[in-house]
């Protein structure tokens, strides 16, 4: 157990169910199921996923875009759900930013990039004197001169990114959720974002939540890293030991089918392709049963608990 | 080994004309290169470099604002060199399917939505060619060519929407080669698949080769793609190539200093060293810096990059690079 | 603003609308200066076909139809702007509040709106304007129309509200301490805006259809010279079949002007102000 | 059974929500408004000239609140109006006293459904066909042509529409009638002399609902198609090489023509709004014209009579419309 003074940011048993259309085409959707997990002071923590898994509705709840259908999300301690005033909701944005996936809609692209820093500024009570923008552009490895003036449309996705990133800095958070931030940005550019996270650990001390899809990134800069599949968490561990010695068969299986930027490490076994169930989300049990090789039969009808094996958290029947 | 594609000094820009200004974004720019037979080729390079633009313009499929500006596309027909760029509308139809297919990029929707999915394969084959009997001349091949992909048959009585994603994209690749064509011009076939499906569709394409032995050009930006499937690739930057090698070669010993940056900074399982990316932004195509499109980013740059463009020429044996730190050639201004 | 205007001009469509709505508006400036009445009859020599003085003709009620069409147009626009601009209110807050609040609100409201957009809207004013008939002067007819031309621009409002609400930049706004009322106002009216303005000018046209509607049927105060009550006398006259076919056709052609010249005008302009094209203007600007 | 629940149940609860607003909207408004619909029968026929002592007044004002139906409270009257108005029961006319005013819509209600059944049914084919061939063939002159057309045409409202049409053939280039359904004196029955005269008759009025209706059509279905040919199935049957014919026709139109169902369904009212004043200015005897002498002589039973069958009818048209729409469509059909 870690320390309680050392968590930033907590979730119990978070759960979220979507209602899909209205009166009688009504249907109920669980993207998020039981979702258990802290990020500590100064560590990157990665949420990692195939799409569709729940992971950037657990970043949207985190952030109070959506309200969890069940569970609680605890910043130092405190419930966020009992912020209900607008300064308090302030109060924990301030501690709390967060960059999104597609530079390209971060910002309105009909206003002007730098009146979203000047906005942040004042909006949190900080005087232009006090000089934050220039210096989370700094941060950055931008320049006022660069982006003032301009919009959206004028820059690269890479740059929109470090503008974003900057954004969020000026409030001074102590987390940063960074919901898929390089998945649109150019090859060559996105190591320099995913090194920045780096830099704010280390410099600034702030915890970066990374949510993506990109195990290699993942592996680059995390420190502890939870694997979600179908609306629940399924293994969570040190980076090092759950990506390099998968335990849960289905992060073995998405090591496996990842192609690895080495042509030394051509896949060279054919896999037989089942097509893919898609009442995976309705299943009872265990969400991967349908697929799994290790298949049992309680596997089919209950959902395995949180289990402790080799250093982490496993959800398979498995580990019992 | 032959030459199965060849293009000339190929120019296709996208022209905007507003009743104020006219722009150009020079999607590609002076491209000449040499496609060979029996191969997969691999174009790689970031959004915006004209990798899709290339591949729409040699496939014929430049629509305004698209338009080629200048150039020749030879393809080998029946042993002798056919210039696209010349041929009538209803000669280049002819081609297209049993010599060039496509496979579109975001082709999710790349089935007519309100046929079922035999119906689309008939319209394509009747396009081509004559069925006189329904059962020998279509059910059939159809029913062996799905039979070799391992596709199973309930598709065909199905409409696109009732499949999944995987597999509407794997239907997509069967038809597109239902007439065993020389040469498959892919854009971006992986891009919005998850892992399993991604991984079905590599390991089809790599069959249908194997197979029937044609030429795959696969554009995608995805390097883990490319090192898994490319036989050899291109590296595609601000609308020409800068490099061309074996996949191997490529990976161990890039040459042009935008390709080191690019496979130096992919982050790899188990490998934590620091990794380094480009200084800079790609620049855009409608406004392209003087001399080598690298210039402005490069570390090595020199005053001879500032205002000369080099060419792609032979360096090693078959890794041809595109900058002056390897050859002195450069692209003669017209 | 000169910059928009120029380019606009360069578009015939837009070039074609302005120039007759300017002759349109300046004639309903011009019935400030009638030397005639609108209300009185006989004040000029009856049934004279178009010549000097008379250059639209003359009624059977003894009336100048050039003059006459002054005031038509006039007030015809008038009763235009109220209801367009009534219901543009009424279909803004609808469209934001059901948009922006979602839920049960957004299911009430919009099973209400849509009621209103496939209920046949002119049988039910019909039975309302035959109950009130004397009593509907101009504001009122305004005001009515209003209150059934707002439901279909609720729901083109709410569901592009909808999609901004889903776009990043929303989270961007609040994230930066934005509040509610400043996030609609400064992030999504750049996008409402140009949708209010084409509904507008398409409110227009259709409350000026309405309004010739229920004039013909002789539902409104038909003493008020608008361009439906023109038409209404013209026909109750009988004067396509008594030969004075000036009569008639000044007030169809008048109206078939403004109707043409309205639409273009929003064609035009809703291409003009259409936010993909704007995002494009913006970039070409610093090129 | 997801079909019935997400498709077909949603658009019945719609039809019988449309036809609840809207009967209550008929209800309501007469009663809300100021003025009283006895009274103004009364002095109307008092101003005519009438004299009548104040017994008589009352007694007329009595009955004439009977046959309004215009007796009890507020929602008695409403539960009454509801119950007679699923028995088709409307009251007698008032100023073709005592032919129920059922009887009298019923002589005209084929008038109106048979002229805008066929032209909407001819405008919405034609103006499809036309607006797809000409999106798919956008840079060709003739495509360009129709278009300018059709964007004069398309604001033009049916009656000033019918106007230019009167005014042009009736008047100046007078080939066709200008009022009636048929002319006057024959003898109505199932003979070509009839027919004939029918359908010169309502030629006019045809018209000007058929081509207005093409050119709102070539419109919507021309800017359907310009997206519909950026779509990824459009241009992979282009570049599988597949005749042009065959890429319009089945790949472009037939999908815009979906779109193209809904948008029928929900302009059906407008689209009977302008029958009605088109069938007034022609004399054409429907229900328009029966709605016009109801106007003009005050019959309030009558105009409560089509104004809520209206209603009914666009709603139940809507829903029709709705319930074919499946048919075309197999993302409805198979979920």
């Amino acid at each position: 157990m870690t320390n309680s003074t050392e968590e930033l940011i907590r979730t119990e048993k978070l759960q979220k169910i979507f209602v899909v259309g209205g009166g009688f085409a009504r249907s109920k959707l669980v993207a998020v199921d039981d979702v258990n997990f802290h990020v500590k002071k100064n560590e990157i923590f990665t949420l990692a996923g195939e799409s569709g898994c729940g992971k950037s509705t657990v970043s949207k709840m985190l952030l109070g875009f959506l309200e969890p259908s069940e569970g609680n999300v605890y910043y130092k301690g405190k419930d966020v759900a009992n912020l209900k005033k607008w300064k308090e909701k302030k109060g924990f944005m301030k501690e709390v930013q967060s960059i999104f996936q597609n530079p390209f809609e971060t910002f309105n692209p009909l206003r002007k990039v730098d009146s979203y820093l000047y906005d942040t500024q004042k909006h949190y009570g900080m005087s232009k004197k006090d000089k934050m923008v220039e210096e989370a552009l700094e941060a950055v490895g931008l320049d006022i001169s660069e982006v003032k003036g301009r919009y959206p449309n004028e820059f690269s996705g890479g740059q929109l990114q470090r503008i974003s990133i900057a954004r969020a800095l000026i409030t001074r958070p102590s987390l940063l959720i960074a919901d898929e931030p390089v998945s649109m940005v150019d090859a060559s550019l996105r190591m320099s974002i995913v090194n920045l996270f780096k830099e704010l650990r280390d410099n600034r001390h702030v915890s970066v939540l990374y949510i993506t899809h990109d195990l290699a990134t993942a592996y680059y800069v995390s420190d502890r890293i939870g694997i979600m599949f179908r609306g629940n968490i399924i293994e969570m561990g040190d980076v090092e030991q759950v990506l390099m010695n998968p335990k849960h068969p289905y992060t073995q299986m998405l090591k496996e089918s990842i192609p690895e930027a080495d042509p030394n490490k051509k896949w060279t076994e054919r896999i037989s392709i089942k097509e893919l169930e898609t009442e995976e989300y309705m299943r009872k049990g265990c969400k991967f049963a349908g697929r799994c090789p290790y298949v049992m039969d309680k596997c089919k009808d209950n959902m395995p608990p949180e289990l402790q094996a080799e250093n982490r958290m496993v959800r398979c029947w498995l580990y019992e | 080994m032959l030459n199965i594609l060849k293009t000339e000094n190929l120019k296709s820009y996208y022209i905007f004309e507003t009743p104020t200004e006219k722009k150009e974004v020079k999607a590609v720019n002076d491209v000449s290169i040499d496609i060979e037979e029996d191969k997969i080729y691999g174009v790689a390079g970031e959004s915006g470099c004209g990798k899709s633009t290339f591949l729409k313009t040699v496939c014929g499929l430049a629509e305004p604002p698209l338009r080629i500006v200048g150039g020749t596309i030879y393809y080998l027909v029946n042993g002798k060199y056919v210039d696209i760029t010349k041929l009538s509308q209803e000669e280049y139809r002819k081609l297209r399917w049993e010599y060039i297919s496509y496979i579109p990029q975001g082709s999710m929707s790349a089935l007519n939505p309100i046929i079922r999915v035999k119906e689309s394969f008939k319209d394509f084959v009747t396009a081509h060619k004559k069925i006189k009997d329904e059962q020998k001349d279509f059910e059939e091949p159809l029913r062996k060519h799905l039979n070799a992909l391992g596709l199973p048959m309930r598709v065909l009585k199905s409409y696109p929407h009732q499949l999944s994603g995987g597999m509407r994209q794997r239907v997509t690749i069967a038809l597109a080669t239902i007439l065993n064509p020389r040469i498959i011009l892919a854009d971006e076939p992986t891009t919005a698949l998850d892992v399993v499906a991604q991984r079905a569709v590599i390991q089809l394409l790599k069959d249908i080769q194997s197979l029937q032995k044609n030429t795959i050009i696969l554009v995608t930006h995805d390097m883990a793609v490319h090192a898994n499937i490319a036989d050899r690739m291109l590296i595609m930057y601000a609308g020409v190539f800068v490099e061309e090698a074996d996949t191997e070669e490529l990976f161990e010993n890039p040459l042009h200093p935008y390709t080191k940056f690019l496979i130096g900074s992919l982050p790899k399982m188990g490998d934590k060293s620091y990794k380094v990316s480009a200084p800079g932004s790609p620049p855009s195509l409608a406004n392209l810096p003087q001399g080598c499109p690298f210039h402005p980013r490069c570390p090595y740059v020199m005053d001879i990059c500032k205002n000369e463009r080099p060419a792609l020429v032979e360096t090693k044996p078959s890794h041809k690079v595109s900058c002056f730190l390897n050859s002195k050639e450069r692209i003669q201004n017209d | 603003m000169l910059e928009a205007f120029k380019e606009l001009m360069k578009d015939g469509r837009f070039k074609f609308a302005f120039i007759v709505i300017c002759v349109l508006a300046f004639m309903s400036i011009l019935s400030f200066f009638s030397p005639y009445d609108p209300l009185r009859w006989n004040v000029v020599p009856r049934d004279r076909p178009p010549s000097w003085p008379h250059i639209f003709g003359t009624t059977s009620q003894g009336q100048d139809l050039f003059w006459q069409s002054t005031f038509a147009i006039r007030n015809s626009l008038t009763i235009a702007l109220i209801a367009s601009g009534i219901s543009r209110v009424i279909a803004i807050i609808v469209g934001l509040v059901s948009g922006y609040k979602g839920g049960t609100v957004d299911t009430v409201l919009m099973s209400i709106n849509d009621s209103f957009v496939v209920m046949p809207l002119l049988p039910i004013l019909i039975l309302i304007a035959s109950v009130i008939r004397e009593n509907l002067n101009m504001v009122m007819l305004g005001i009515i129309l209003s209150l059934f031309g707002w439901a279909w621009d609720a729901r083109v409002i709410r569901s592009q509200i909808l999609s901004l609400r889903e776009r990043e930049f929303t989270y961007t706004a609040i994230l930066s301490g934005t509040k509610t009322f400043n996030l609609v106002v400064k992030e999504y009216f750049p996008f409402i805006i140009p949708i209010i303005f084409a509904t507008l000018i398409n409110n227009m046209i259709w409350a000026t259809g309405m309004e010739v509607t229920l004039a013909i049927l002789g539902l409104s105060n038909t003493e008020i010279p608008t361009i439906g009550t023109m038409i209404h006398w013209a026909v109750n006259y009988q004067s396509i079949l008594l030969g004075y076919w000036w009569w008639i056709l000044t007030p169809v052609i008048i109206s078939v002007f403004l109707f043409v010249a309205l639409y273009l005008l929003s064609t035009s302009l809703s291409e003009y102000l259409d936010p993909r094209t704007r995002i494009q203007r913006i970039g070409k600007a610093k090129e | 059974m997801l079909f019935i629940k997400r498709y077909l149940l949603p658009r019945i609860v719609q039809f019988l929500v449309v036809v609840f607003v809207g009967i209550t909207i008929v209800f309501f408004v007469p009663r809300l408004t100021p003025v009283d619909p006895v009274q103004q029968v009364i002095s109307q026929i008092t101003s005519q000239g009438a004299f009548m002592d104040p017994a008589a007044v009352d007694a007329l004002r009595q009955s004439l609140t009977e046959l309004y139906g215009l007796e009890g409270g507020m929602f008695q009257q409403y539960f009454a109006f509801w119950g007679r108005l699923i028995k088709g029961d409307f009251g007698p006319s008032l100023f073709q006293f005592p032919t129920p005013v059922m009887d009298l819509i019923m002589i005209s209600l084929p008038w109106t459904a048979g002229l805008l059944i066929t032209t909407t049914i001819i405008s919405w084919i034609i103006g499809n066909l036309l607006g797809g061939l000409a999106g798919y063939f956008k840079n060709k002159a003739w495509a360009k042509t129709l278009d300018n057309i059709s964007m004069v045409l398309r604001p033009i409202p049916y009656y000033i529409f019918s106007l230019l049409l009167l005014i042009l053939f009736a008047y100046l280039i007078p080939i066709f009638p200008s009022a009636g359904g048929y002319s006057v004196g024959r003898r109505i029955g199932f003979n070509w002399a009839f027919i004939s005269d029918l359908l010169i008759h309502s030629f006019l009025p045809a018209m000007s609902l058929v081509i207005l209706g093409i050119a709102a059509n070539f419109m919507t279905m021309k800017l359907i198609v310009s997206n519909i040919v950026a779509e990824d199935y459009v241009m992979y049957a282009k570049a599988g090489g597949l005749k042009e014919s065959t890429i319009a026709f089945k790949y472009v139109i037939k999908n815009g023509l979906l779109p193209q169902i809904t948008g029928l369904a929900l302009s059906l009212g407008q689209i009977f709004g302008g029958a009605l004043i088109t069938e007034i200015v022609f004399s054409y005897p429907g229900l328009g014209t029966l709605l016009y002498g109801a106007i003009n002589s005050g019959d309030y039973n009558l105009i409560m009579g089509v104004t809520s069958l209206s209603v009914i009818g666009i709603a139940g048209a809507t829903l029709l419309v709705d319930l074919i729409y499946p048919l075309f469509d197999p993302r409805i059909r198979y979920r």
